[in-house]
């Protein structure tokens, strides 16, 4: 047991740290904070281009499909300061549905989406919710016929996130209408092109500013081959990378940066009687608050990191897996219930100041903590619903017997 | 010990919800802030109309005679409803204490006025660093013939570009003076900020601004305690809104998880989601209650510190608590924008951050605590 | 809306305060301290004659069975103020089972009866749990068969607190074992003597030092007339009360007079640096916590008080009762969660010396929060488990749909 | 980062576990609890037997050569049977500071003896209102001689009446000095206390006591951060213990509710009972985590006391938290003496209040981070 880097990746992170100052030069920051969370501006392309080149995307992809096959703790030093330095990262493109895509997509969709997603010029976006089927993903009722040599897809999703920048839909439809077998049996992934007749995105403004979007699929017809993995077997790729997934949500790279932005402002603001903002002891308290349970997540999500390369010998497979999955469960749990009170105790810091947009006069910390309050929320019922994750940890980390559902 | 509303009080509630759901709806509230700005001039006309501008004012400024408790009644149905008009500005942290301490010609000259909707006031209680009205920091004002020169800057101040007076706080050589400022005066100048909860603010800039004798209220020796007074109804009568706006979140979320099917069931049944609503009403309930003896002891004019302390704290975590249960038990609904629980949410947040947040009131409150001015009775 | 005493309210609470002031002798503070909670000592009894002398047991009563008839909210300054003095006073006697018992109980038992419990000299301890039956209630399973004109009682009881002073056990048997009707009819209650033959009592020795027992009932014989109320409808006494019971487990005197007796403390006490330990901002910040908590305690009880003597004209009579019951659990789960927190901020201030026991050298505010932190879980699950509040509170108070049970 | 445990560890988790299951029975520990002493003398020979009283000592005292993370492991394991021996006050607050800091005369006459089982020595850590044993302000030395004479008190000195020697801080003309105490010296005096945990303690009074100069470890330069560095590593071990502690009471109340049947179900199935439970799983792996790298800093001589801060915030929370959910989903079998539970609770409370609270920790940390020290990396 030694929990500190190791000087390779301390000098890693120093690398890295310093890499990211670079690129996030202060017109991509003004372009990215316009836009929070989606990227898709003139600048952040070009960024991601350079990123691509410099080796920076995939850098936990094997190193035969093309990536830099960086160990578990290497990718999350790399997935924190980047998260840290704010530049929207398409994880979701790079991390999660890019890996499953080399491995399970038709040769001819590899060749074609691999090399553009390496060079940082591809984003997927993802389509699984629909109106009726959110955390109940399984009920899901868009359906896909084959009709000769062509998958015909219809229905609708919402929630279908970067939609408005990508050029693919990674998304979950039913093959199988037999109503007699379990309905998250029948579930396939198709890759849908942006352009194809019969596709339409119109944006959903949310509370956060940030766009999502719904999409329409009437009749969409996409070649045989845009079937990733096998027929009515999609299920497995949907949750197969789920862990690593909720693991993603909770970095601590942001909120740590954001933490340290706070001290910061607040040992440079005065109050009325001449005392630092940061002398009152509420403050301290509150600073104090976010500090103690930054260094949990940090723990967390290196903890989980190190045990993907680093199984434990001679343990049982499901032993292993189920406690896997709690402990993904719980570190989605604690982060995005942290998040929103970790905002709030550092607005509080602020105080009314704490209102005021980023676009507007007055506003500190770039409006962070503004945008924050608005945003936080998505993500203790997104990516798994917190309610479902609790019923996870209680039984597989404590085996305890679920109620019928 | 008395609980309940008389008929009186139930008359200006059922007043105030009659007008309020009929026209703060989604819709309209929705189309003002396409157009640009978060304010139904319509609707409070119409408010003046019904009388209810004036249910605070005394008869002889075109009020209802009536009090703080059933201005607050109104106030939580603004809340309820996030109707977009400036009672808290106006009725309350200018009204209320231009009624109060403010001259006969003062009172003539702007009161009723409020009262047939035909002008606004507002009041300045916020600097940079500074959410204490009654010590301003970066506002001075020096005697100059009949009037005051004043210089210096607020934040964050309501509606600042429509009213005809600005009450504001300002340091002078013998104290804290209070002074009603005319946002046209020479050396004004009004920057429009972009907020949470899409209040029409500004911050002001004072440059050599001359302020009349006439538009003085104190120069100095009452000033912090006018201020003070005022603060502390302010912070009360948000705290009301609160009331309204939280427990509204709390029944949407109530009625929308009791529709919503997943599993082939209602969410409401799963009792996770049943406890966290149930979560919700205790924290209402203990809100309302605290704000109601805030509102109460006002009203009969007591000390109440400590009282109106206590439920700018509770207002604070319920409003934060209350918000992000209900977005949390909507799903992707609750922040869409074509659903109405969005501005309930950014409406918690303003009122929880407005002079002072629940942390900085509980350092206040232990301070009295330790001075010996706040034993449980 | 006045939600301030009225000047008779404070008179007659500032004559309650000085009345116990007076009764609570160091020597009975002693005697009570021994016994938490419990009470039955000889300077116990003294008192209980004292206070039936002085006309303060059963003062919400009404006049015509022998109590003071006042009004609920003087009867909530009466509790508050014994409560804070933190003499044991038998609540559940006097307030809970003495007035069902006079009014529902056979002619003969009532005249024994009711005369000693004004008096102050008798206690009745209630069997409702049973090892199996615990927030499920109902489903209890002793029984009582007539047998010719006497009752025989079967069947085990558990945390039948106080029967070690009592005379009489209230308790619930069942009278009707058709498997067929629904669990919570077919239930009677009965008044059983301490000193029948079969009946049996051992102590359960709690972490709280509180001692409780298990009592046995091995064909227990009781005369037909101590069935109290109607045959198998006994389910309807055992909730009438509920709501009153509830409220009376979230008094705030208690508390309060901690909290003022831990300010004392804080302000009287020195730290190294010859600060006062309540100089320090956290333990101000502790206490503004605990303070704030406590003043809804005061508002729940005193409006819930209010409102049983101020029915709101032409409401529903379901709605009403509704409401009640949803503000009685919302009190029970707010005050019971809150005390546990309470004790927790309050026992931080003195630190490692709040872990002495009363009994010892060094112990501070007489071992009050030692004791506490080993007592304060009783009424988060007894009183009816938090749990089966929050299901009353969505259903009542929201009228969100409940799953079945 | 690597948060493997080597097979050495595992050897020395494997050993505690089978002796403490074996030994530290609840009917072994109710037992002694009757006759009036929590301390099972026959268990602390059995560690000794085995080796494991030495697992942090040097070879040549007798001891297993390893560090403070194998030490920890042991006292985990203590705290997840509550095995009645004073592992912390002996085998961290006392013998790793002498270990380190100690005169070798010092290491040779005490350390071998402990290792073997035949001497146990404790540490005086805590004055009335000051939990700080870096700042004694009750207790002084004055030089005499080539020793000290000692005045002034302790509060809460865990096995004071069975210990060789007491160390424990006390101000010299110089600073803070380090002692070992005699107990059986003229002067001392020892009062027994009555305390949550049922541990034995004893407030010590010191009415001129000799102390000679063999048993001074420092007489005032380095004395206040010797005291430092052995109350972080004390802190750390409560720590630990609590891992221990925690994970056993959450673990007994997850197979108590699967088996618990009330309306006819287990329990657990209810949602608010596994979400519950679930709360205490996230909470126990919170306190783990921080608690693990706490050791490992410290294990490596790492300036650590930030993270040491944050293991004592989280152990705080974690045990008070847990403790009660245990508490209440156990229902009246979680408070009857006759289930273990109880003293999983009592000794939550216990390692909670040690050294600082988590409200006075978070205060702490706080300073640090105003201080500039605390930034998240």
């Amino acid at each position: 047991m030694k929990i500190e880097f190791t000087p390779e990746q301390a000098a890693l992170r120093t690398e890295l740290r310093a890499y990211f100052e670079q690129l996030m030069t202060p017109e991509l920051q003004d372009e990215v904070d316009a836009t929070p969370g989606e990227g898709g501006g003139p600048l952040f392309w070009q960024a991601m281009k350079k990123l691509g080149q410099d080796g920076w995307i995939g850098v936990g992809w094997p190193k035969e499909l093309g990536g830099r096959g960086m160990s578990d703790i290497e990718q999350m030093i790399f997935v924190d300061e980047v998260m840290r330095a704010g530049f929207p990262f398409p994880f979701l493109t790079t991390e999660a549905v890019g890996p499953v895509l080399a491995q399970h997509a038709s040769e001819r969709m590899k060749s074609e989406l691999v090399p553009k997603i390496l060079s940082g010029k591809l984003i997927i976006a993802i389509g699984y919710s629909e109106p009726a089927a959110g955390t109940d993903l399984a009920s899901l009722t868009t359906t896909a016929t084959l009709e000769g040599d062509e998958w015909v897809i219809k229905g609708q999703k919402i929630f279908t996130s970067l939609a408005q920048h990508a050029d693919y839909i990674w998304l979950a439809a039913r093959t199988n209408p037999d109503p007699d077998i379990k309905k998250h049996k029948g579930i396939s992934i198709f890759l849908v092109p942006t352009n194809a007749e019969g596709y339409d995105c119109t944006p959903i403004h949310t509370l956060g500013d940030v766009t999502t979007n719904a999409t329409y699929y009437d009749s969409v017809r996409v070649p045989a081959d845009h079937l990733v993995g096998e027929l009515d077997k999609g299920w497995r790729l949907v949750t197969g990378q789920l862990n690593r997934e909720r693991m993603s949500l909770v970095n601590c790279g942001p909120v740590s940066q954001l933490l340290n932005n706070t001290i910061q402002w607040a040992m440079d603001n005065k109050l009325p009687n001449g005392d630092r903002v940061i002398d009152q002891p509420w403050v301290q308290i509150n600073l104090a608050k976010v500090r103690s349970g930054i260094e949990v997540l940090k723990l967390m999500t290196y903890k989980s990191a190190w045990k993907a390369s680093n199984p434990v010998e001679g343990e049982d497979p499901m032993t292993a897996a189920a406690s896997e999955m709690a402990d993904a469960s719980a570190a989605k749990t604690y982060g995005t219930e942290f998040f929103v009170e970790a905002y709030r105790l550092l607005a509080e810091i602020l105080g009314q100041a704490s209102t005021l947009h980023l676009d507007s006069k007055g506003s500190e910390l770039r409006g962070r903590l503004e945008m924050l309050y608005r945003t936080a929320s998505i993500i203790t019922f997104g990516g798994g619903a917190n309610e479902i994750q609790r019923d996870i940890i209680a039984a597989a980390g404590l085996w305890m017997p679920r109620a019928q559902r | 010990m008395d609980f309940s509303f008389s008929d009186e009080q139930r008359d200006v509630q059922n007043l105030a919800q009659a007008i309020l759901n009929d026209k703060a709806t989604p819709e309209r509230q929705d189309a003002l802030e396409k157009q640009g700005e978060r304010y139904d001039a319509q609707l409070w006309a119409q408010l003046a109309e019904s009388g209810l501008l004036g249910v605070a004012l005394e008869a002889k400024y075109g009020g209802m005679n009536f009090g703080f408790t059933e201005l607050c009644l109104l106030i939580e149905e603004v809340g309820r409803t996030t109707a977009p008009v400036p009672v808290v500005p106006v009725l309350v942290s200018s009204v209320l204490p231009i009624q109060r301490f403010g001259t006969d010609e003062q009172k003539q000259r702007l009161l009723p006025g409020v009262a047939s909707g035909e002008l606004l006031l507002t009041a300045a209680l916020m600097e940079s660093c500074n959410e204490n009205p009654a010590t301003p920091a970066l506002t001075n004002a020096r005697a100059q013939g009949q009037g005051y020169v004043l210089n210096g800057s607020k934040l964050c101040v309501p509606f600042a570009d429509k009213a005809q007076r600005i009450l504001l706080s300002a340091q002078t050589d013998t104290g804290v003076g209070v002074f009603l400022l005319d946002p046209q005066a020479s050396g004004v100048s009004l920057a429009p900020l972009k907020v949470t909860s899409q209040e029409p603010q500004f911050e002001l800039l004072l440059n050599n601004v001359m302020v009349e004798a006439k538009d003085v209220i104190d120069t100095g020796a009452k000033g912090a305690s006018i201020m003070q007074w005022l603060a502390e109804r302010t912070s009360t009568a948000y705290c009301a809104m609160q009331t309204g706006v939280s427990d509204k979140s709390m029944r949407m979320t109530a009625s929308y998880t009791g529709e919503r099917q997943q599993f082939d069931v209602p969410i409401a049944t799963f009792q996770a989601v049943g406890h966290r609503a149930a979560d919700c009403y205790i924290d209402v309930e203990c809100q309302r209650l605290v704000t109601q003896q805030a509102i109460s002891l006002l009203d009969n004019e007591r000390e109440a510190t400590t009282e109106v302390e206590i439920a700018k704290i509770w207002t604070g975590d319920c409003g934060h608590r209350v918000s992000f249960a209900a977005q949390h038990l909507h799903g992707g609904v609750g922040i869409d924008k074509d659903y109405p629980l969005w501005r309930y949410c950014v409406w918690s947040r303003h009122i929880e951050m407005i002079l002072g947040s629940s942390a900085s009131t509980l350092a206040l409150l232990g301070g009295r605590i330790a001075a010996g001015r706040a034993f449980a009775n």
